[in-house]
């Protein structure tokens, strides 16, 4: 069976995370008063053929782990949709 | 007899001729390591230059790291070769988990080319036989990901163990502790974001790179430890 | 069979006109079918076919004994000895980077590399002359900062430097930038490969990113021109391309590997029109025909149509010819490279160009692939100047308020935010790079890599508001500015590339515009004696109704002979003599057409300043021949802003103040008549070297010293360097750190 | 109040994705022979104060709109979490 799969890459607490701060440093100017703590990290949406669902999340889970987060850096939540 | 200098090149990499021209000015031999291929015997040191293995998609070197060629640098490393990452080389090396840490994008999320001025903090390393420490170079950077970061602890272990080499004068990129390059434990395996490649003639404006990279070529022991 | 087409709207949709129609029918003899018609409207689009402005461009000046190739290929080439020759093009990328501009501008770069590599040079610099709208303006900060970004983003990471360009901000660009960019490379002489298919029965390969829905025709109408009853569905609509850098960095070393091996008798890269424009014009170059087989198109969506995938704009594709037996080398390196290839059409005798279903299978299209390239219309439109010339030019351009010390500040802007995200050291050629005049690259042997002791000055340059006031003289004062910025590193000029950036052609004073900038640029080309080797026009820039103010830009390359040492540059140091080569303005009409006038004082007419285009010649080549020898310790040309922006970037540069006796009246200091240079010489060698420029038929004069660490005008108020450095640094970085929004 | 707000930025349908396009050109390499349609995006976390979580909704949204993606070429969702 072919399953979509949703995975995030966050940075990890405690990690800096430039792009999220530089967007947070312009939002005053363009009107965004009320917006703060902005943290930018990855989507990654892909298809995955196999036998069930809970197999699906497990090579995708294998595939973060391995390849798509650097584990030093980001956490990655992986979502069969 | 000249020294044989393996440079890597993935399909995306840029500066691979840029150092082979400064090596060669230097009197060593090069040759090209493709990055399909599993076998670097007969090179006395390797080089992974700058560039963008891969597109750097998804992370810088994340898909560069699981190229054959990476097999057999790392176990040329582990046998005490000497290996040097040059900018993009060095985001290999941290991913590939040769060195420790990673680097992340320019706090100012720009990316960024401009000469620096460096501090050499360590010669316990490859690139130390023709240096002092406290040396000050300028060499250029040409980076979007030279941001390093590591866990409090490593940052602790690195200092302790003499394992940064370089640091900035004036840091350009919110690397922390100002940190432009670093060592392995052994000092054979060492990552740095600054071109050294391109301070190597007086026309451009440099020549402060040719000391890092004659410590290569014409160096004594490998292992200065 | 009646002569009109059954059904008008069609052809009208496409944007063919219906004598353009009559025209298609005579040639076919027949009805065009519609993807014949679709395959038309692309080649015959004005962004194709030239055909408002080529009447016009005839009249550049084209050729000299270096001249290898000129207009109408790919890139212009020239042969610079020792069996080296350069490619240069410019292109321009406006309206895409309107919309998108991250991606507009980095599709830009990569059509231009294209342009490059096809000739069989590997790209070693592009430049970046980029035009905005003002910084005040929230979406045109988003547009400068995505196209800055977008520019970075590919060029660095396809690995070509980005070694120089220009940045300018003006209300006449709100709504309508302009991206241009230019590429040269560099090639050994008998590596030069054209765009052309000959040799019945070879092969085309059809290299690199598989064919999408992108821009297709880049003609919006085209996918809701009938050829589909379901207008809405938002797959059909065209949509705008994304760069993929690590693909063509790919597609160029594969293309590289197979040009020195010799595989391809031609090869030509995909832009506007795509796979329609690269066969019709291979083959009809090359005097031939081709078969083209849909279906062997690497495609990336389900269900293309014919007229999609042969329209389609998707980016990183090249068409290369092959002999039969070569096609298993060229796939084989193409697999090494992980590129993409599809053999998609074979050369034929037939000049047709037939598009068919399978290489044997049913015909779809079939016309002389000529009457596609050569048989465009041309048009000869009306031309006018505006109404109100005389009473424009009548206007005085130097009244305002004035307050020298803050006009200053405003008009001094460090651009180096902008290039300092641009890789622009890569090759280890650049000797001078962005920041300073022209940039100077090491001329080195392509093959081998040597040194061979000599340099190549680039520049471009364009100025919106002397070619608004006089777009004759304007452009040609543009082109002496392109020429002094590369002798302030030492270069004579070889050749021009330009980019006509203009407004809408069916404008009676746009027209004029245009033909007024070409005998102006064809009036300098002739004097400093370098052709015009290439170029682009760009037109229908206009926002509402409103014409851009014209925009020429040009690129100029040039020869240093004999490199030892770094040129000067810009900075002063401290004891020396401050020299001004070249005339003051007549006061009257001094301020025509300056940044001042434009943006302090707030009229944008008047006259332009005199313009002496002999003697601005006679100042290029001794202050290139100052350089080479090392006879000067620092140099400047002098453009916008005028001499009082010269000199601050001059002690900014060298962190060291100056004293300039006089220049102390906002018309003196501002005006920005062209021709000049500002030369630093040792206090102890000024005699000698003012005897050195009277016997170069140059006027010249010591105008200041340097020493101390103000700035100081005449009787002015002194000027702290440090804060000038200051206000210089903090322009670009303050308004682009402020953010932007895309509506 | 303060609401955790969650953005997803994608490319539109049609609009080319050459990192997923090259993500997906790795993955066989690695051994995960069985997935594919691989698209990237980015992910904006951010609070926001606002009266109630409608409200906070579209704030978010206009940003989006004008600032966070461009609709020309990207989808963005908003999440109220
Ligand atoms: N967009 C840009 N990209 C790269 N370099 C730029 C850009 N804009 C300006 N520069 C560089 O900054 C320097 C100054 O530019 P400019 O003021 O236009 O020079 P000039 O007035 O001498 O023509 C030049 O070296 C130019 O190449
Ligand atoms: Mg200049």
């Amino acid at each position: 069976m072919r399953f979509e799969v949703k995975v995030e890459v966050v940075p990890r607490d405690g990690i800096a995370n430039p792009e999220g701060a530089t967007i947070e440093r312009a939002l005053p100017a363009l009107g965004f008063v009320n917006a703060g703590n902005v943290r930018v990290g990855k989507v990654i949406q892909l298809q995955v053929e196999a036998e069930s669902a809970e197999s699906a999340e497990r090579v995708v889970e294998d595939m973060c782990n391995r390849f798509l987060s650097n584990p030093v850096i980001e956490n990655a939540t992986v979502e069969v949709l | 007899m000249s020294k044989v200098i393996g440079v890597v090149r993935f399909p995306g990499t840029n500066c691979e001729f840029d150092t082979i021209d400064a090596l060669q000015i230097l009197g060593a031999e090069t040759k090209i390591l493709w990055h399909g291929d599993r076998d670097i015997a007969n090179v006395d040191s390797v080089i992974i230059p700058g560039g963008f293995a891969h597109g750097d998609y998804l992370r810088c070197g994340a898909i560069a790291r699981f190229s054959p060629v990476m097999d057999a640098v790392k176990s040329f490393a582990k046998d005490g070769g000497p290996v040097l990452g040059i900018c993009n080389g060095f985001q290999v090396l941290t991913e590939a988990g040769l060195l420790p840490g990673a680097l992340q994008k320019n706090v100012g999320m720009k990316f960024l080319c401009s000469m620096q001025t460096l501090e050499f903090v360590s010669t316990s390393n490859i690139l130390g036989a023709n240096a002092l420490q406290g040396d000050s170079l300028r060499i250029p950077i040409n980076h979007f990901e030279g941001n390093y970061v590591c866990e409090e602890r490593v940052l602790k272990e690195l200092e302790e163990r003499n394992q940064i080499v370089f640091r900035y004068a004036e840091n350009p990129n919110g690397s922390i502790a100002d940190i432009a390059g670093i060592s392995n434990l052994e000092g054979n395996v060492v990552g740095m974001m600054p071109h050294p490649e391109r301070a190597t003639s007086p026309l451009l404006g440099s020549t402060d790179g040719i000391a890092l990279l004659n410590s290569l070529v014409g160096g004594s022991a490998a292992q200065s430890v | 069979m009646s002569t009109a087409p059954q059904d008008s709207s069609v052809h009208r949709a496409l944007g063919l006109s219906d004598d353009e129609y009559h025209q298609i029918y005579k040639l076919l003899e027949r009805h065009p079918n519609h993807l014949e018609l679709a395959m038309y409207s692309v080649m015959w689009s004005e962004h194709c076919s030239y055909k408002s402005s080529k009447i016009h461009l005839k009249r550049l000046p084209t050729e000299a004994p270096w001249v290898l190739v000129g207009p109408g290929e790919n890139a212009g080439v020239i042969d610079v000895g020792d069996n080296i020759a350069l490619a240069i093009r410019i292109e321009s990328h406006n309206h895409p980077s309107a919309i998108e501009p991250y991606q507009g501008a980095a599709t830009g770069v990569g059509g231009i590399l294209r342009d490059i590599f096809t000739m069989g040079a590997r790209p070693i610099a592009v430049m970046d002359p980029l035009r905005f709208g003002p910084l005040d303006d929230p979406r045109s900060r988003w547009i400068a900062e995505g196209v800055i970004s977008g520019v970075s983003g590919y060029g660095n990471s396809v690995g070509v430097p980005t070694v120089g360009g220009e940045v300018v901000f003006d209300e006449t660009y709100k709504g309508n930038p302009l991206v241009n960019v230019l590429a040269m490379g560099i090639l050994p002489v008998e590596r030069l490969v054209l765009g052309q298919a000959s040799g019945v029965d070879n092969l085309a390969i059809l290299l690199g990113a598989s064919t999408g829905r992108d821009g297709i025709g880049g003609v919006s109408v085209l996918a809701s021109a009938g050829f589909d009853e379901n207008v809405d569905d938002a797959d059909k609509r065209p949509s705008v391309q994304v760069g993929d850098p690590y693909e063509e960095k790919r597609l160029l070393e594969a293309c590289l590997e197979l040009l020195d091996e010799g595989l391809v008798t031609g090869i030509q890269d995909l832009g506007g029109a795509g796979i329609t424009c690269a066969t019709s014009e291979t083959a009809s170059r090359g005097g031939a025909g081709m078969d083209v087989d849909i279906s062997a198109i690497h495609s990336r969506e389900e269900g293309m149509e014919p007229f999609e995938l042969m329209t389609s704009e998707s980016q990183e594709r090249m068409l290369a010819i092959v002999e039969p037996h070569n096609v298993d080398r060229v796939l084989e390196i193409s697999r090494q490279w992980e590129v993409q290839a599809s053999v998609i059409g074979r050369v034929t005798g037939t000049g047709q160009l037939t598009i068919r279903n399978g290489l044997e299978g049913e015909t779809l299209a079939n016309v002389r692939a000529s009457t596609l390239h050569d048989d465009a219309p041309e048009y000869n439109r009306p031309l006018a100047p505006p109404p109100n010339l005389a009473e424009r030019r009548s206007q005085d351009a130097s009244q305002g308020p004035v307050d020298l010390q803050s006009d200053l500040i405003r008009l001094i802007c460090d651009p180096s935010w902008v290039y300092s995200q641009y890789d622009h050291q890569l090759f280890l050629n650049t000797v001078v790079g962005p920041g300073a005049d022209g940039t100077l690259l090491r001329l080195r042997d392509p093959k081998t890599g040597r040194e061979t002791g000599r340099g190549i000055g680039l520049s471009t340059d364009g100025n919106h508001r002397w070619c608004h006031v006089d777009p004759r003289l304007g452009t040609t004062m543009v082109v002496a500015e392109a020429v002094m910025n590369i002798a302030c590193v030492g270069a004579t000029p070889l050749a021009v590339v330009n980019c006509l950036n203009f407004g809408n052609p069916e404008h009676s004073e746009v027209m004029w515009q245009l033909s007024e900038a070409v005998d102006g640029m064809a009036a300098a080309c002739v004097a400093f004696d370098s052709p015009v080797v290439g170029g682009n026009v760009s037109l229908y820039n206009e926002t509402n109704g409103h014409d851009i103010a014209p925009t020429p830009v040009v690129g100029v390359v040039g020869m240093h002979p004999n490199l030892k040492n770094r040129p000067p540059g810009m900075a002063l140091s401290s004891g020396m003599a401050l020299v001004l080569l070249g005339n003051d303005a007549d006061l009257d009409t001094a301020m025509g057409g300056s940044r001042w006038a434009w943006e302090i004082g707030g009229c944008k007419d008047g006259r332009l300043p005199e313009f002496d285009l002999d003697q601005a010649v006679r100042t290029a080549s001794f202050v290139a021949s100052l350089v080479q020898e090392g006879h000067c310790r620092a140099v400047h040309d002098i453009g916008e802003g005028g001499i009082g922006v010269a000199v601050a970037e001059m002690a900014i540069a060298g962190r060291i103040g100056i004293r300039v006796f006089g220049y102390d009246d906002h018309v003196s200091m501002f005006n920005e008549s062209g021709g000049r240079v500002l030369v630093g010489i040792g206090l102890s060698e000024i005699d000698e070297f003012l005897e050195k420029a009277e016997s170069a038929r140059i006027p010249a004069r010591k105008i200041g010293e340097s020493g101390g660490s103000v700035v100081q005008f005449g009787e002015a108020e002194p000027m702290p360097v440090a804060s000038l450095e200051t206000a210089a640094r903090r322009q670009l970085r303050d308004a682009l750190g402020r953010g932007t929004v895309n509506s």
